[in-house]
């Protein structure tokens, strides 16, 4: 398996501004189904999370799916069993809080990971302060860990978190939990600041839910992470034919018309 | 007890974990509190406002008819009679200051039966600062008169509809409106914990409460005491006390809600940006807490306690809801004084295990965190309930 | 403040008007009285005890964005910080040591929401005497949590059923049931009311207000305040403070209920045991009073007020209800301190007449006679019911 | 017309124990039939209580009866002007609170008394510390201030009060207020300390509720006040029949067996 960083620099490197769907593993029982879906619209990797009782960073979207999956019993261990149903070429990246992985071992957590095909991990509640005994398991385990840039991040910092991200840097386009669409966007700002002191690719998150806004950040960026917009589709009733068509509609827009 | 090392770390327990959006604000805070704390003029103003407006020192009480009926020296540290009703103003009179002094005008907290969020609209109002507090929308109602109480004082009261709707969401929700509003507002944390330096920070602004009973105690003659117990929520008015008694010869206790012991129920991890001891189930899910004590409802502890259990300097005990309603009457009949029913917990420890745990003769100092006339309708529905 | 002469008369008002069989305890206890005040061991225990268990010396705050806002120098004596709530503490401290001393074992007390008997109910239980509180039925309803609370501290609450089932007729009971026990029982009454020694004894045992706001006042640098102004029910709070400063050139102001203003809408007349102002109908019946806020709902004022109001050294001005709730809202929002409805009486006239009958740039003494803890659910139900 | 101590002295020195009901002046439109019933029953004097909204010094009948008379409108102008119907020839003896006379005015009151016929007054909360103006006043009007004397009244106090009484002493046979039957029945001392010190004719009040009481207080005292008991009966919807009856019994318990 090519490692998370490789493969998304190659995207990046063949003019592809990559498209990344986020789904809450187990928030339906067919869930991998809308992955799939996703895929087959265009999507370059999908951000899986993993639900936890506490979701420090996201907005009520999120949160509640985070929910219903736990309700329904989704577990670490449930996720990559069902991902052993999934049949799919792009990275995977799981999300999830820090304590997910601690209680279940940070050595396990990552090996894991990648027995399951996940490659990455955003875990928005560890800073590269805290993540030093999680990035070693993960080295392992070849799992890159990804780390988020804020609006808020100071030009000293964006540094050390260039240097510290694996796989891609996480901008975030505003100073707001997930689904967040008020305030400025600060994305290609975030972005700027990122590449100034890093070749990482670069993606914007957060606010990202429309296929307009889409566009406009992948103009100024390598990507970007498409999180509650679409879990609301799936929590609204939709199943894989909407996903489909949710994905392509922000694939479309970001590759431009076609015509 | 002593400062946290340069990551916010009580040995094991403690750290920063939260989201990036939220580092520069922590590392804002703890240099300006580092700097604060370390300017007599701030040192001053913080004295000052806590003697002439929330009433401070609290006295020493010695409660003599408990103390032979139980065979013990039973002493109490009345943070009852602070302004508001807790040791709880200590902490929001430092933090509002702070925030002032950081140029910051608006302040949000988090709370769960009230406490923290009526104690941090006081000190809002009393420095003009904007105030909005976020409370967990089952606690809103269980404690409507609370929040009517944050709105006379010209706070703005959220409920929060995730999750449980109760505390540890009130949490979650207050840390994500600060992501989106930290440029101009100070999240004003209730006890010791969340990211570094609140766990620190909160203990230094409470620790007067445990310097006061030191030279209290001193001056009734008992130096150290034998003990030293306080109820655990966070663990605020305990890290406070203790404070005051850590190099002492004291024992130190705690005492936690049985529904929510994460001394004596919980594991190591992660939660509200810092690592300690916490209630979860086997995938690291945090379990509710229910005790018959809002304020004692929390699923973790604060880090810096993980850390005295774990390097045995402290002691934390669990104590069921049926014993303490018993230990609030008590109190109130023998004494005069009705406890809030978090700090009943510690007064059940004391009253169960006087004569056995505690060695008869001891003299021992319980830190009367708060007052009981929040809990009075509680309790009467309980009473009522039961009998 | 002068003693009373020896029947007990303070000018024209005051002396003794009980039924012959509770002569004896009123003598008795004028002696008990005068000899204990007199008596350092007690002078110091009932020192000690404020100190220690009610949290004495309570503070004097600068009310600084209030003071800014009305273009006056306002400071606050902050009886809402005493044990229970009000200043109701230290009177009933006082009456419960000479209770013991006089070697009986029980008090009674008469209540009206509930303050008085409470306290009583609280020093009762700190000394282990057996404790009856008379209130209105009407009152045991309206204030059902004060009952329970006075049941928790192991008083029994007996519910007056006649008349008007209120305060009056609750002191009027306890007179009654006074005559039947009067061998054991020392009646515990609640403000400078009632018949010599009374009147004179609380305002001793409440003169500690005054005393200590006179020195704090000083620290302060205004030495003596220009205003002093304080809430009068029966004048228990106004008498403690305005005995720190009758020598001196403030002006001294109480403020009544509209509703139950003694001294604006009275006549001299006998009730209670006291001759003094009274509100009463042309045939000396005396008429319900009525106020937004219990404690103040009371026909008739203690007998010193009425002679300072007679002599010109005090004022006295009534403040209707509607300016009391806006009184409450503004303490709350601009400094942090909810007070009780009988203070912000106090705080509406301030409030109304800075600038006018108080001039700018006056400083002003406010005694903040109670916390608004126990009024936050009345408040709440008028304000929602006027909206 | 007579003074009230000279009448009372008169019924002891012929030998004849006094009987004083007490009635509620204004608790009926027909209340002064009662009063005339009970002359006609045997009565030697007659107490007219004067309602007073706080009557600190009675139980819960005469308490009852009060507020029913003041709700009914009654005065102490009212009761004088109803007493104009009354013809008897027994003294009157007007008990109520100081706080009525007093507003009404001490001589004015005084004035009106006389003016009804009415020879003595009885105020439960005048103490003889207090009483010189009233009974200044009462002296232009020869009304006789009748004072009380407890079980708790000590001798030297006894001793006052004995010599300021006029018309008779009120000895209180309780602890306790009127209606009160509880605690131990202490009017035979009373009775023996106040003779002890003074002449006048010292009778008993204060639960005397039944003709057996009335008789064993007559045995040790120059006669009995009865309240309560009878208050019940009108407040009972008793008539002039039912109060003539009460009181006749109380005539024969005192006076014994007759055959
Ligand atoms: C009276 C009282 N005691 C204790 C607590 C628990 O908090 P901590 O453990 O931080 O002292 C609370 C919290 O609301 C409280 O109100
Ligand atoms: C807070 C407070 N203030 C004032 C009063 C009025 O009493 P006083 O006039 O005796 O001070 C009361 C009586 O209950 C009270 O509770």
């Amino acid at each position: 398996m090519k490692s998370l960083e490789s493969q998304l620099r190659g995207l990046r490197d063949a003019g592809r501004k990559a498209l990344v769907p986020y789904f809450m593993g187990g928030l339906t029982p067919d869930w991998t189904r809308h992955v799939e879906a996703a895929v087959h619209a265009g999507a370059d990797a999908v951000e899986i999370g993993v639900p936890f009782s506490d979701p420090m960073m996201d907005g009520v979207v999120i949160q509640g799916a985070a929910l219903r999956a736990l309700a329904a019993g989704t577990t670490l261990d449930s996720i990559c069993a069902d991902l052993e149903r999934l049949s799919t070429s792009v990275p995977l990246v799981a999300m999830t809080y820090y304590n997910v992985f601690l209680h279940y071992g940070l050595e396990r957590s990552a090996g894991k990971l990648q027995a399951s095909g996940i490659s990455g991990a955003i875990v928005p509640d560890l800073t590269i302060e805290e993540a030093d005994g999680w990035r070693a398991a993960c080295r392992d385990h070849d799992v890159a860990t990804v780390f988020l840039v804020a609006p808020s991040t100071p030009p000293d910092r964006i540094r050390l978190i260039g240097a510290a991200t694996e796989g891609f840097a996480y901008a975030s386009a505003r100073m707001a939990v997930t689904g967040g669409s008020s305030g400025e966007g600060a994305g290609e700002r975030v972005v700027r600041q990122v590449r100034d002191v890093s070749t990482v690719p670069t993606y914007i998150g957060i606010g990202i839910g429309t296929p307009d806004q889409a566009r406009a950040a992948a103009l100024v960026s390598d990507g970007v992470i498409v999180g509650s917009a679409l879990v609301q589709v799936i929590l609204d009733g939709g199943g894989a034919s909407e996903v489909e068509g949710f994905v392509r509609s922000f694939r479309e827009a970001i590759d431009g018309p076609r015509a | 007890m002593s400062s946290p090392d340069s990551r916010g770390r009580f040995g094991n327990f403690g750290g920063r974990f939260v989201p990036e959006a939220l580092m520069p604000a922590c590392l804002e805070l703890e240099s300006a509190f580092v700097e604060a704390w370390n300017d007599p003029t701030f040192v001053d103003e913080y004295q000052r406002v806590l003697r002439e407006f929330a009433g401070r020192p609290t006295p020493v009480t010695h409660l003599e008819r408990l103390s032979e009926r139980l065979g013990i020296n039973l002493y109490a540290k009345r943070e009852d009679l602070a302004h508001t009703g807790s040791h709880k103003i200590n902490n929001v009179i430092g933090q509002t200051l702070l925030t002032q002094r950081m140029g910051k005008h608006r302040v949000i907290a988090e709370t769960g039966a009230g406490q923290h969020g009526v104690a941090t609209a006081t000190a809002a109002a009393r420095l003009g600062l904007e105030c909005t507090v976020y409370m967990g929308e089952v606690d809103t109602v269980r404690q409507s008169l609370n929040v009517f109480r944050m709105e006379l004082l010209g706070a703005t009261v959220v409920p929060v509809t995730a999750g449980s709707r109760t505390l540890k969401d009130a949490v979650n929700e207050a840390m994500r409106e600060w992501v989106a509003c930290v440029d101009d507002t100070h999240y004003c944390l209730g006890s010791v914990m969340g990211p570094h330096p609140f766990p620190w920070m909160v203990r230094e602004f409470q620790s007067i409460i445990g310097r006061e009973a030191l030279g209290q105690m001193r001056d009734l003659g008992v130096d150290p005491p034998d003990l030293v117990v306080a109820c655990v929520g966070g663990g605020s008015n305990a890290a406070g006390i203790f404070a005051g008694f850590a190099n002492s010869s004291a024992r130190l206790v705690g005492i936690e809600a049985a529904g929510g012991a994460a001394v004596a129920g919980g594991s190591p991890g992660v939660l509200h940006g810092m690592q300690s001891l916490l209630i979860q189930d086997e995938f690291g899910q945090i379990e509710e807490a229910h005790s018959i004590s809002a304020g004692l409802d929390y699923p973790g502890i604060g880090p810096e306690h993980a850390h005295l259990a774990e390097i045995g300097r402290a002691e934390y005990h669990p104590i069921g809801d049926e014993d303490v309603l018993d230990a609030l009457a008590l109190l109130s009949e023998m004494e005069g004084i009705i406890p809030a029913l978090e700090s009943a917990h510690a007064v059940a420890w004391i009253a169960r295990e006087a004569g056995h745990g505690i060695p008869k003769g001891s003299s021992v100092l319980l830190n009367l965190s708060g007052r009981g006339d929040k809990d009075v309708a509680q309790v009467r529905a309980m009473l009522r309930g039961e009998s």
